[in-house]
């Protein structure tokens, strides 16, 4: 139940995501020695518009890709189709975003 | 079982009705629909399923073709004319070559096919056996596939009707027997009658002679056609013309393989053929040794066995070690592959051979327009006698289908326009025909394979590559005597739905019909010509005084009966081309 | 080796439409044999009422694909060899396909994706004009002739999860029919191929499980045609909208 | 049981991914949680670090970089497979990805001990 659209949606935001997954990977490894904790996080992020666009440009790609990759997975497996199947996507991508969107502001605003 | 009433039979009705999917079935398919009146409903009913049965796929070295170059029209016809001994109806070859031209670039430029190109990107042509030009079109050594399945495309996208895994079992004519009124079916899958009425019907469901021990064409193919048109009364030409290929893979009587084709080219790229002790044995019998003609390699190699020097399967051996196994395994890719799927290695090895029933010559008497004298009843490709003569150019089948196919097509379309109704068919023969189709049904089960293995044998025997009154005459009573006992072996009628057993003894009763006239029409052929030798009559007789053979059924009998050749083009000694014209354009030619 | 006296346990798949079962039988070995020739020993000499299907009995006509062992593969071209596990066979209908009776599936489906992935060629020329001169060593058309030798024998439609799971999903050979169309410079289809090929059943659902090419008898590669109509696709999404 | 059709190596992959996808979109709406902890309760999000340096927990951290990794190279396969000139070579390519992707967990897991 892909079509060329969603296909694309979920190519481009995939690449998108590559080069955010990377950076944000090396900063856990390089952070992760020191013992993760909030402040040191919060210290890092907090108020800085770069990190803001990082990680919410993140969500709004992941939101994107990751339903119309559990889309097509939901009409694979349980073969649901057509409106329901619709109302699901828009259902994670939504979740996803409020979800997301939320832990970015936490983060990044102050 | 009880008999089934006649009314209770689905009825179907249509304008017009094509049997087979091959070159001819399809090729009349889509020229009905650009030559009928807009909405008239054309069905094709098969078999097997849309594309996937019948010869025209199998067909492998390619389509005759006269495309210029130094190649005419002319000389493809002169060909075919003195490859067919003189016999062919010529101006039924000369439409084939002649429609050739245009049925290839309607295969290339409507159709979709692609065929080989050369360098330059124009059609590659090479020659087969006895052609005096490279004149095959082909697409590798899979030209079939190409030319059906490009075919089976368009007819699948169109709106024609498809009545698929739908056997024919019987022509019914009208009440007073001078047209067709429709076909009687069974629906293969749920194993009920279906009765078509059309206006107008086409059969091509592409002879194919599958009595033989040893044969190559598809499994759904067994004379069906030309024993219904046997059963109706029609008159069936050069039914003695049976066409052996040489080379037939040999893997045992276990096998489907068996009997298979292997290419014309391995012999001509320079293979041996070998006895069972290992040596080379053509040279005995031919000066051109194994690239002399399919006819008389086929002799040879059945000489060879005949003098119990067999390889360990009871045929010969081939042999392309000595071209380099590499060489050949790049050249002849498919054949090795095929050859290793069924555990010879054709590339370094010796691989077992035998003379295979290839093509069937004779077949119903049309005319250059594929009407038959039933009104209403046109025929085409292998179906049709008349074009081959004693002996089918290789190239020249798939362009005889598909010349005629599309010749039929167009000649119903018009045919038809000024028909009001339907006939109405003879319910007495309907109701005949149901019977006999029903007849094994009430009879208790026995095993149909055996007697098919008997038949072959007979026929492999008495009727095949060399043939002698005496055993024509033994194969006729043993074609009987099976006969009777397939009429007292049975099918278990449980259930009918895809019942094969049912198809293989309605196989059976259509092989025993077929082979009758076959040995008949071989006995009443008091000389060798093409595919036709007797030992007897081992002499080609008066070129000038040509006849054919024409048999028909009247009251449950056969007679054949001789008529002469009409020389309406070219008489024997004289020809076509232009004066001065070299023999051969051929370079490899020797 | 086998040894030509010895039985093979042969469990076939009888039944019909979605009901069935497998069915037990001993067939004798012999040197030479395929599965197909298996089936119809069984029908000849064990069981009158098997159904199955074939026609050329040579890799031709794509007709008697069937599951062996679990595997789709053309029956008239496997020897039984290279498919028997220890001295047992299972032999059922080809996957992905509604089954008639037994062994014999009904292919419509098959063939009306293919017409629906445009895979009929879109004439530019016609029987009065001269055929096109085409330089078979030009790149689009040795693209073309890489998927021109599929028998639609339907393995890989079997073979692949995606139309197991996607009811519109063409398939990899209707796909791969459409990329060589889409190739073929004599083809007036190219805008209507692409469109074809990029609704809801079309290419993108592929998820390059590979097990086309992987069982396809004749060693065609319907991924990469489908990994092209992507790239075309994808193309020509750009290209619309800018 | 994996089902015969399915054991080659393209499959494999396919599947890798397919889990590893749909592992991350049932991570992700957790980890977007305990980072939104930061806004309303800090103190439990670094009770949540120190629940994270228990070995057990590490090694599940672990799995779940490894899948990311695993998920994005795999990703970043099909793309170069659908939108570059056709290679024959797909199965190194997938077992060159599920590598890479093991060799980075791999660091980030050493890093972490
Ligand atoms: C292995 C092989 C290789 C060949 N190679 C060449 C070659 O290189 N060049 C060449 O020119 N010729 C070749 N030929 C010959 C060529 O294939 C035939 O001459 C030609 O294809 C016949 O076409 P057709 O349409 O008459 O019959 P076919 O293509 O055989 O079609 C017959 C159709 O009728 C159907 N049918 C049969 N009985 C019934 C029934 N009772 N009810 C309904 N439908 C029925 C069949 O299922 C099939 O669909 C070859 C033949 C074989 C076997
Ligand atoms: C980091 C970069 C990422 C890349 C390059 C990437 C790439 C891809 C690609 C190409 C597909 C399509 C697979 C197919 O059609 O078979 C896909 C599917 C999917 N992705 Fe991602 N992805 C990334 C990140 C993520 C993340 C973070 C998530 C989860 C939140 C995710 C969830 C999914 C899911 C659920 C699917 C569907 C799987 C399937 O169809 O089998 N992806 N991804
Ligand atoms: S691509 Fe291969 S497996 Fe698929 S239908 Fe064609 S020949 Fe059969
Ligand atoms: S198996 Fe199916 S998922 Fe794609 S690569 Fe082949 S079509
Ligand atoms: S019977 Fe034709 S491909 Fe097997």
């Amino acid at each position: 139940m892909l079509t060329v659209r969603l296909y694309m949606l979920q190519r481009i935001t995939a690449l998108l995501m590559a080069p955010l997954v990377l950076g944000h990977l090396a900063v856990m490894i390089y952070a992760i020695q020191s013992g993760i904790s909030a402040a040191e996080i919060l210290g890092r992020t907090q108020g800085s518009i770069a990190w803001f666009l990082f990680y919410g440009g993140f969500v709004v790609a992941v939101s994107v890709h990751a339903a119309i990759g559990l889309r097509v997975v939901v009409h694979e497996t349980f073969g649901l189709r057509n409106t329901l199947l619709d109302l699901f996507t828009w259902a994670v991508a939504a979740g996803l975003f409020l979800l997301g969107g939320r832990a970015v502001m936490a983060v990044t605003l102050s | 079982m009880t008999m089934l009433p006649t009314r209770s039979i689905e009825r179907h009705d249509t304008d017009i009705l094509i049997l087979g999917t091959g070159g001819a079935g399809m090729f009349a398919a889509l020229h009905a629909q650009q030559s009928a009146a807009p909405g008239t409903k054309i069905t094709i009913a098969v078999k097997g399923l849309i594309g996937k049965c019948g010869c025209t796929r199998m067909v492998q070295g390619g389509y005759n073709v006269a495309l210029g170059g130094g190649d005419t029209v002319e000389r493809h016809f002169m060909d075919t004319i003195i490859g067919g001994k003189w016999l062919p109806d010529q101006d039924m070859a000369w439409k084939l070559c002649e429609q050739a031209v245009v049925r290839i670039r309607e295969l290339e430029n409507e159709v979709g096919c692609f065929f080989d190109r050369n360098a330059d990107g124009s059609l590659h042509q090479k020659a087969f056996a006895g052609q005096t030009a490279d004149r095959t079109v082909h697409k590798g050594d899979l030209t079939g596939i190409e030319i059906i399945n490009r075919l089976m495309e368009q007819v699948l996208s169109k709106p024609v009707e498809k009545l698929q895994e739908h056997r024919a079992v019987g022509l019914i004519p009208t009440k007073d027997g001078s047209s067709i009124a429709g076909v009687l079916f069974i629906d293969m899958r749920t194993g009920r009658f279906r009765f078509v009425r059309a206006k107008a019907v086409m059969m091509g469901t592409g002879g194919g002679p599958t009595m033989y021990k040893y044969h190559t064409p598809s499994g759904d193919k067994t004379m069906d056609g030309l024993a219904m048109a046997l059963r109706v009364g029609l008159p069936l030409r050069d039914m003695e013309m049976v066409q052996f290929h040489p080379t037939g893979l040999l893997a045992g009587d276990h096998t489907k393989m068996t009997g298979t084709v292997l290419e014309e080219g391995l012999r001509g790229a320079g293979g041996r053929l070998l006895n069972g002790a290992e040596q080379r044995f053509m040279f005995d019998y031919d000066d051109l040794g194994e690239r002399a003609t399919r006819d008389v390699v086929s002799r040879g190699i059945y000489a060879e066995m005949r003098k119990n020097n067999k390889s360990a399967n009871g045929g010969v051996y081939i042999s392309m070690g000595h071209l380099g196994p590499e060489n050949v395994r790049r050249k002849f890719k498919g054949m090795v592959k095929r050859c290793a799927d069924s555990g010879f290695d054709l590339a370094a090895g010796l691989v077992e051979v035998v003379p295979t029933a290839h093509y069937f010559m004779g077949g119903v008497v049309v005319d250059p327009d594929t009407r038959t004298a039933m009104e209403g009843l046109y025929v085409a490709g292998e179906d049709a006698g008349g074009a081959h003569g004693s002996n089918r150019l290789g190239g020249n089948g798939v362009a005889n289908s598909t010349v005629y196919g599309g010749v039929a097509g167009d000649v119903m379309g018009v045919d038809i326009a000024n028909m009001r109704s339907l006939r109405d068919p003879d319910e007495g023969v309907l109701a005949t025909e149901i019977d006999r189709a029903q007849h094994p049904l009430s009879r208790p089960a026995g095993n149909v394979q055996q007697l098919r293995n008997s038949l072959q044998d007979i026929m492999w025997d008495d009727v095949g590559v060399m043939r002698t009154a005496t055993g024509m005459k033994r194969a006729i009573s043993g074609v009987a005597d099976i006969k009777s006992a397939l009429l007292e072996t049975g099918v278990a009628a449980e259930n009918l739905a895809f019942n094969l057993t049912w198809h293989d003894w309605l196989n059976m009763a259509s092989l025993c019909d077929v082979s009758d006239v076959i040995a008949k029409a071989g006995l009443a052929r008091e000389n060798s010509r093409g595919a036709h030798y007797r030992e007897d009559f081992p002499d080609s007789g008066s070129m000038e005084s040509s006849y054919f053979t024409v048999a028909r059924m009247q009251d449950g009998k056969v007679d054949v009966a001789r008529e002469a050749v009409q020389f309406t083009i070219v008489r024997p000694g004289e020809t076509v081309l232009p004066d001065g014209e070299p023999e051969t354009l051929v370079e490899a030619a020797q | 080796m086998l040894s030509d006296s010895a039985d093979m346990e042969v469990s076939v798949w009888r039944g019909a439409g979605v009901a069935g079962q497998f069915e037990n039988f001993k067939v004798p070995a012999q040197e030479n044999q395929t599965i197909l020739d298996v089936v119809a020993w069984i029908q000849q000499n064990c069981d009158p009422t098997l159904s199955y299907r074939y026609a050329c009995r040579v890799g031709m006509c794509g007709s008697c694909a069937m599951m062996v062992n679990g595997v789709p593969r053309w029956t008239c071209r496997t020897h039984v060899k290279v498919a028997l596990q220890g001295n047992r066979i299972s032999i059922g209908p080809l996957r992905n396909l509604p089954v008639i009776k037994d062994l014999a599936t009904d292919m419509d489906p098959f063939f009306d994706k293919w017409i629906s992935a445009e895979g009929v060629h879109h004439p530019t020329r016609s029987r009065d004009d001269a055929i096109e001169q085409i330089d078979p060593e030009d790149h689009a058309r040795r693209q073309a002739n890489e998927g021109i030798e599929c028998i639609n024998c339907s393995v890989c439609y079997a073979a692949c999860d995606t139309v197991a799971g996607s009811a519109d999903y063409l398939g990899p050979a209707a796909l791969q029919r459409a990329w060589t169309l889409f190739n073929d410079a004599r083809d007036a289809g190219r805008v209507s191929i692409l469109e074809a090929v990029s609704g809801k059943g079309g290419c993108h659902n592929c998820h390059s499980q590979g097990s086309c090419s992987q069982y396809c008898p004749n060693d065609l590669n319907p991924m990469a045609a489908i990994a092209g109509l992507k790239r075309e696709t994808a193309l020509s999404f750009f290209k619309r909208r800018t | 049981m994996i089902r015969p059709h399915r054991t080659h190596a393209l499959w494999y992959a396919f599947i890798l991914h397919r889990i590893s996808g749909v592992g991350l979109a049932l991570f992700l709406p957790v980890h977007f949680y305990t980072l939104s902890l930061a806004l309303t309760a800090p103190g439990r999000l670094d009770e949540f670090f120190r629940w994270t340096d228990t070995a057990a927990v590490k090694f599940a951290e672990f799995g779940l970089v490894f899948l990311l990794a695993l998920h994005m190279f795999g990703g970043l396969r099909l793309m170069a497979l659908e939108w570059l000139p056709w290679s024959d070579r797909q199965k190194t390519l997938a077992a060159g990805a599920a590598a890479i992707s093991f060799l980075i967990s791999g660091l980030f897991l050493l890093r972490a001990i």
